[in-house]
């Protein structure tokens, strides 16, 4: 067994503890797609069925190359194709590879409600433990990017796991072993970073001015990121966010909200005991039975204002 | 269980059924909901043999609650109408929680604050039926967009939240108006007990305004 | 046992608080460390090195295999990635080399010889035996039928031209030796591969 | 290919056209893409679709199917008017200034020598001038009207930028941005490589197709240069070795030819065969070829092969015809004249051209026999698919047998790779079920039938009888045994004279040079000798050192010949033996041999200054601009329009299509008009499948689920086709209904002023295995091939499209 030890991450989802941080000297990985690289054969998406034991049903031709049609429970990742053309008139085609970003600050982490179903390891890549997943899709909710999926058949969630089996063993994920370009690529982080620098500059020189990379800030960078030529314009990449961030209507419900409700709802509870210890209950008194018993009796009609 | 010679029937017998199972189903769905709310709280998914298993059966309490509660509006919303007393009634608020019935101004079969508690769950259940319903993943998950989704749970959460506080107000009045749990367990209340609290609802009985539930006129 | 009313509501009590506490966390370590990624799955596999089986790029493949090759262990074959030490393809597969695995486990992969009589609507399942000396028996009558040992000249030209054969682009060149020699020797001329389609 | 995967990486420009590499061979592409990241490389990609290659291309043009001559020769214009070559390697490596024969002419879209009624050329014209001792004529000058180059220039002068357009359908400005980029590599340190497959094989002028881009490489310099060569991307694993060994129905193994009925005697079949030289101290390799054939009839026959029967030259089967290719087979299947056929891991259902006939045929067979490891739709030809298959089994009388065999997983042996590496594989498992290996099913049918001849007798039974069988388990002879047969052994103690070293008596060879016409040694395959030595087995290396990164690797595995990687790598140095490219060389004159990092294909002692031309395969030592009688169509490539064309050749509307393609007369009533077929069709593979087989893998068949063809947005709007919407495509032999996916990939060209529309069809699915059934695009093509090798048209022809409903569930 690989097991990593509870140290191993940093962030646990819906937990209350603080994570460790002994082992702070990790060097966090990263898997870079260099699209201007890629030639979208799939190789990534053959290798990632092969290697996860994934294969969902065999579709239909729907008027694309993309195939399946959507990511899914068995489908981690997918070769998206977008047909472009470009100010010059020139045909552009522009294949990026669909998963998984393993964000630094993941969304979906923060809104699992399941203790340690989702969990970011100290290399980064954000990873969903089946065991613990109550398929809630909170996940879906909180992933800027639309990538987890729940499946119908056993209630979980599922998304890339950056082969975190592999990965742990010391090993490249599958997607990349498996890519012929090599327009995956994987290592440090910081590797990644510079050496997605070199590729900018080549693309530059071949007239793709706003070449650049894709590693969004506003989820804290990514660990998975792109080179694309287009940085300028990441959506047209079949929808790629050209500012991804986490939902402020996550935000404020996994924010504020939640240790309000909490604090709000111990409050009246708080303040129910302190008026029962301070003022007490309220009880009927014999004069009220013996007056009512009289009311019953005829001796007394009612004052005008208790009528009704 | 015996009940006294001169017992008032406040609440009929399908009154407190119908009550009971919201009862039961609401503490359900708080149980489980608020397990899959706060992480201090998950805990209580426990109770339901787990995370899938609590978040399998919420939306389904859910459901007959929803059921459940159409129950409620069917058979309390006439008794809970707004009536000009109840202005008088919220004036005296401070009396009220003083305990001081002395200056509060007489009220019938519910003062406003009973009112206000049905009438602000006959509000918020139906829409936390709803929302509920487009984050049902299992089988609205892709009825609608992710984002409508985010709004959906956003305002589901908080009106759970209301709900609970409404619910932890109803509880906490049936503990500090001694014998209301008995009004509701076995339905009935003493004569005193309508004098002091509902007197225009007491005279109304008394007056052979209510039939169903007249006590009889002479003991 | 008989419970007072008392009791019971003591014992569900605990009993709730007991299953509170282990979820949340007190229940054993197991579930107190989280969980762990999932096992690396060829740790004891054996690999075989390989061919990738379609293109000519001939990318080098690593076959693992379950079982150690012991004697009562049947290996079965797990999975299927690319040789990083080849010098074409450095470990890299295309979408059908990384999918081998599927075609060595096919379901439509054929386990038994099957023969279709003339004019029959299904195959049957026939032994080796059965089909073979068929097979050689229908080429003979064949060949000594339609045989041409001589043409119009009088040349000789051991040429047997009725009966053809297809050879296999991804069966091995000593494979593809013995055919020619069978082929050959038989006269066969009526004889191609793959290297046009 | 002349050069490895790996080399590509010092390419200045690639060019794939005629293939789509980075979509059938994403693996061997990567060297592409690394020669744009570390080399600076220019991608340059020309074809009917904008491909997965286009879309990492930094050039792409458009053309239309069929018109690549007219394209490539339009290039050779350009780079001999703007004098865009590379003289000295010109000069002196290639025949340009050779001088040819007065008679050989061109006219009107025909050389010298043309016969209408039996469609084929008396080539005797198409020859060099010889002098008295034999050898051609030159003019190193260039002076002389008829040296080879100054025909070239004649030739291709009617090849303007204008005319190329108005051909190919190629705007003049992308095609003359090309012509640039690739001038650039006419620079002596400057290299282009080409990559094409069967995108230029698949024509009735395919071989021309090639030869047009070789004559470019060699006026470039670029042919046995780091970086450059002609790369025939091939398509199956081992479909080299099976070309290698000779499994072609005139080939004998190592490219030695099949006699025909006219070399009555081994002498008179030897004749033909010994090229004396044709220039004064050139190698002529092929003066060896009595030395491969004695060996390869020791091989097959042992003792029974001897000097006395003329090494057993009788029992070599003569043929009557230049090819019994499978178009040549199905026209006489569907003659009835033959009763068996054997598909050894081979769907000829799915794979031939015109499946109507490919079905009719099979259907008048006495007995198919198929051995494969998968269902194929040939074992079930007779069976009753609906639309994809309809057939009535009642009807049908052929028997059939399915034979399972092993697949590569689960065997040992050798494969032969694009770059003519011969690399050893391991079985891992045991097969399923009761599958068995291919050398354990031919040699049970081979002693079977031996068995029988031995008892009953029966025609000509001699060879049967005597073919050489000496193997441990003669049922299952093992791999490495074979692989032994093939690299071949001394029979006896045999000495070298030059240095006086003995080598045993079943001692394997190490080398071909070792190789006697005198029945002293037996080599089944003598490009394989050296693959397998005493030293153990060389084709099982695994040291991947590759020396300065250039892509050579000398010591993984073998290559044919010689564990040589780069053929005519002599000519990657100059005259003086230095390097064309100082930064990259392969092999140099270091004063007293050729050295470097790869093996030289030259003497290895032969002095630069003896004046031994590079191509020493070749008579003349050269590099050939003009193929004197070597192809069929011509010594020069010329544009001939595909058999089924929307236009008229515009050159020579008489000679529209190639003049000596071979069309039978069932198949030329087949063909369709551009009335009513009106569209360009093409044929090719998708990246996710590998032609019929993966269809049975369940991730491919998820990957690329059902069957499609690629329709421009231009030609949908005009038909009402919908993204995704059904649609029937139809030629004159048969139809496909499938999904429609309308792209912008694919653009009207404009060709002689009208717009041409051009439909792709992908050829993957049909009706076995787990993907979605399918019609398969052999249901449209044409029944005829090249003229020199029958490779079938699937590349260009005719069809209709038309907007419909889905098909009905049979």
């Amino acid at each position: 067994m690989s097991d990593l030890q509870s140290q191993d991450y940093v962030r646990r989802s819906a937990s209350t503890m603080t994570p460790p941080v002994a082992r702070s000297h990790e060097d966090q990985v990263a898997k870079l797609i260099d699209v201007s690289r890629c030639i979208g054969c799939k190789a990534c998406q053959s290798a990632c069925m092969e290697w996860n034991d994934l294969r969902p049903e065999i579709g239909h031709f729907e008027g694309s190359y993309e195939n399946p049609m959507d990511l899914g429970p068995s489908v981690w990742t997918l070769m998206k194709f977008a047909e472009y053309e470009n100010e010059q008139g020139n045909l552009e085609w522009l294949i990026r590879k669909d998963g998984c970003m393993h964000c630094e600050d993941p969304g979906c982490l923060k809104a699992c409600p399941a203790p340690g179903a989702i969990v970011q390891y100290a290399n980064g890549i954000v990873d969903f433990i089946s065991d613990k997943c109550i398929g809630c899709g909170y996940c879906v909710k909180g992933c800027p990017f639309d990538v987890p999926r729940i499946s119908k058949k056993d209630h979980k969630s599922y998304k890339c796991t950056l082969c975190s089996d592999r990965v742990s063993v010391g090993l490249e994920p599958a997607c990349v072993k498996a890519c012929p370009t090599g327009a995956i690529m994987f290592g440090s982080k910081s590797d990644m970073t510079h050496w997605a620098g070199e590729r900018i500059e080549d693309l530059k020189s071949r007239g793709f001015e706003n070449a650049g990379l894709y590693d969004p800030k506003e989820v804290g960078g990514t660990h998975v990121m792109y080179v694309l030529h287009h940085a300028d314009k990441p959506s047209l990449y079949s929808g790629l966010p050209d500012k991804p961030r986490i939902s402020p209507v996550v935000e404020a419900w996994k924010g504020i909200i939640k240790p309000l409700a909490v604090a709000g709802i111990a409050f009246a509870a708080i303040a129910g005991f302190f008026h029962w210890i301070t003022v007490g209950p309220n009880e009927i008194t014999e004069e009220d039975e013996e007056e009512a018993a009289r009311a019953l009796r005829g001796e007394r009609e009612p004052d005008p204002e208790e009528k009704s | 269980m015996t009940r006294p010679k001169y017992a008032i029937t406040r609440y009929t017998t399908a009154n407190r059924i119908n009550h009971w199972i919201n009862a039961g189903l609401f503490v359900l769905l708080l149980l489980s909901g608020l397990s899959m709310f706060h992480p201090m709280l998950f805990f209580l998914s426990g109770l339901f043999g787990g995370g899938q298993w609590a978040r399998a059966a919420h939306p389904w309490f859910g459901v007959f609650f929803m059921l459940s509660w159409i129950g409620m509006i069917i058979q309390f919303w006439r008794v809970n109408l707004p009536a000009r007393e109840d202005i008088a009634w919220s004036k005296a608020i401070v009396q009220v929680v003083t305990n001081d019935d002395e200056h509060v101004p007489p009220i019938g079969r519910n003062n406003s604050g009973q009112k206000a508690v049905f009438w602000a769950m006959t509000l918020l259940i139906p829409v936390l039926f709803l929302t509920g319903l487009l984050i049902w993943e299992v089988y609205f998950g892709e009825a609608t967009s992710i984002g409508v989704q985010r709004v959906a749970v956003l305002i589901h959460s908080l009106a759970a939240i209301a709900a609970i506080l409404v619910w932890v107000a109803h509880v906490y009045a049936a503990i500090w108006i001694r014998n209301s749990v008995r009004s509701m367990t076995q339905g009935y209340v003493t004569p005193g007990w309508a004098w002091h609290h509902h007197r225009k609802w007491f005279w109304d009985l008394a007056s052979g305004q209510r039939d169903k539930t007249t006590p009889r006129k002479h003991p | 046992m008989a419970l007072t009313r008392r009791e019971f509501i003591k014992f569900t009590g605990l009993g709730l608080a007991a299953s509170s506490m282990g979820m949340l966390g007190f229940g054993g370590s197991g579930v107190a460390q989280a969980a762990a990624v999932r096992p690396f799955k060829l740790t004891h596999a054996t690999e075989t090195r390989n061919t990738c089986t379609y293109c000519s790029v001939a990318c080098g493949i690593l076959i693992y295999s379950m079982g150690d090759r012991a004697k009562n262990a049947l290996s079965n074959i797990i999975h299927i990635e690319g040789d990083p030490d080849h010098p074409v393809n450095r470990g890299t597969l295309c979408p059908k080399g990384s999918a081998l695995l599927d075609i060595v486990h096919a379901p439509t992969r054929l386990k038994t010889p099957r023969y279709r009589e003339p004019g029959g609507t299904e195959f049957k399942d026939v032994s080796w035996d059965f089909a073979l000396d068929r097979i050689a028996r229908l080429m003979k009558e064949d060949r000594d039928k339609h045989f041409i040992a001589t043409n119009a000249a009088g040349t000789t030209v051991n040429r047997w031209t009725s009966t053809g054969m297809l050879a296999a682009s991804a069966s091995s060149s000593e494979t593809a030796f013995l055919t020619w020699k069978v082929a050959r020797s038989l006269g066969m001329v009526v004889f191609d591969n793959q290297a046009r389609v | 290919m002349t050069n490895t995967w790996q080399d590509i990486r010092n390419a200045n420009v690639v060019l794939v056209m005629g293939g789509n590499a980075a979509e059938a061979h994403p693996c061997g592409f990567k060297w592409v893409i690394e020669a744009k990241i570390e080399n600076g490389a220019k991608l340059v990609v020309v074809d009917p679709r904008f491909t997965r290659t286009a879309s990492v291309a930094d050039y792409y043009a458009p053309i239309r199917p069929g018109t690549d001559i007219a394209f490539l020769s339009g290039v050779m214009r350009y780079l001999l008017e703007k004098d865009a070559i590379q003289h000295e390697y010109v000069r002196a490596y290639t025949n340009a200034g050779l001088i040819v024969k007065e008679g050989f002419d061109f006219q009107d879209g025909l050389f010298s020598g043309y016969n209408s009624e039996t469609h084929s050329y008396d080539k005797s014209s198409w020859d060099y001038e010889l002098d008295e001792q034999g050898f051609a004529k030159s003019d190193d000058s260039w002076q002389d009207p008829r040296c080879v180059i100054n025909l070239l220039k004649r030739h291709v002068a009617r090849y303007t930028p204008e005319m190329v357009s108005r051909i190919t359908g190629t705007p003049q400005d992308k095609f003359l941005h090309i012509c640039e980029l690739f001038a650039s590599t006419a620079a002596p340190d400057k290299a282009m490589t080409s990559l094409f497959a069967l995108g230029w094989t698949q024509h009735t002028v395919g071989a021309q197709n090639i030869r047009a881009m070789a004559m470019i490489q060699l006026l470039l310099g670029n042919i046995g240069v780091a970086g450059g060569g002609m790369n025939a991307l091939r398509g199956h694993s081992n479909i080299q070795g099976l070309t290698d060994v000779g499994l072609l129905s005139n080939q004998m193994p190592g490219y030695l030819t099949l006699p025909n009925d006219k070399e009555t005697s081994f002498d008179e079949y030897m004749s033909t065969k010994l090229f004396k030289p044709l220039r004064p101290g050139q190698t002529s390799y092929w003066q060896n070829y009595r030395k491969f054939v004695v060996s390869l009839q020791k091989s097959l026959y042992g003792d029974a092969a001897t000097q006395e029967n003329n090494w057993a030259y009788d029992w070599l089967p003569k043929l009557d015809v230049p090819l019994y290719d499978i178009i040549r087979a199905f026209e006489m299947m569907n003659a009835g004249q033959m009763n068996g056929y054997i598909c050894q891991g081979f769907n000829p259902l799915q794979a031939f051209p015109d499946r109507g006939k490919i079905r009719r045929g099979l259907s008048k067979l006495k007995f198919l026999v198929t051995m494969d490891p998968l269902d194929t739709e040939t074992s079930r030809f007779w069976q009753d698919f609906g639309p994809q298959n309809p057939a009535k089994p009642a009807e049908i009388q052929t028997e059939v047998f399915q034979l399972p065999t092993t697949c590569f997983a689960e065997e040992n042996g050798s494969l032969v790779n694009s770059a003519r590496w011969l690399q050893w594989h391991w079985k891992a498992a045991e097969a399923p079920g009761e599958a068995m290996s291919d050398i354990w099913i031919m040699s049970g049918i081979f002693h079977r039938l031996r068995e029988l001849y031995r008892k009953e007798g029966g025609a000509f039974p001699d060879p049967i009888l005597n073919v050489s069988w000496k193997y441990t388990d003669p049922v299952a002879p093992d791999p490495e045994e074979l692989a032994k047969d093939m690299n071949g052994r001394a029979l006896v103690d045999i000495t070298d004279p030059a240095t006086g070293v003995t080598t045993k008596a079943g001692t394997l060879l190490d080398a071909f040079a070792q190789l006697r016409d005198d029945g002293t040694t037996a080599a089944g395959c003598w490009i394989f000798t050296g693959s397998f030595t005493e030293k153990g087995n060389q084709m099982a290396r695994r040291d991947a050192t590759d020396p300065r990164e250039q892509g050579i690797a000398p010591n993984w595995a073998w290559a044919w010949p010689a564990n040589r990687r780069i053929l005519y790598n002599r000519a990657s140095a100059n005259l003086e033996g230095k390097a064309w490219n100082p930064k990259k060389p392969v092999i140099e004159w270091n004063g007293t041999r050729w050295v470097g990092i790869d093996v030289p294909d030259y003497g290895p002692t032969v002095k630069p200054s003896d004046g031994v031309g590079p191509f020493i395969m070749n008579a003349e030592g050269m590099g050939r601009l003009f193929a004197r009688n070597l192809m069929a169509e011509g010594p020069f490539p010329e544009h001939y329009e595909p058999m089924e064309s929307p236009v008229e050749n515009v050159l020579h509307p008489k000679v529209n299509a190639n003049p000596v393609a071979r069309v039978f007369a069932d198949d030329r009533s087949a063909f369709g008009n551009a009335k009513d077929f009106p569209y360009v069709a093409t044929t090719y593979r998708l990246t996710e499948h590998f032609h019929f087989w993966t269809k049975h893998a369940l991730i491919n068949a998820i990957l690329q689920p059902e069957e499609f063809v690629e329709i421009g947005e231009v030609l949908a709007k005009e038909k009402g086709i919908e993204q995704g919407g059904w649609v029937k495509v139809s030629s004159k032999r048969g139809e496909v209904v499938c999904k429609a996916y309308v792209t912008k990939r694919i653009k009207p060209l404009i060709v002689d002023g009208k717009p041409a529309h051009v439909i792709g069809v992908p050829l993957h699915w049909g009706f076995t295995g787990q993907a979605r059934k399918g019609y398969g695009a052999n249901t449209l093509t044409p029944s005829v091939g090249d003229a020199n090798t029958q490779t079938p048209e699937f590349k260009a022809f005719l069809v209709n499209v038309e907007k419909t409903s889905a098909p009905v569930a049979a």
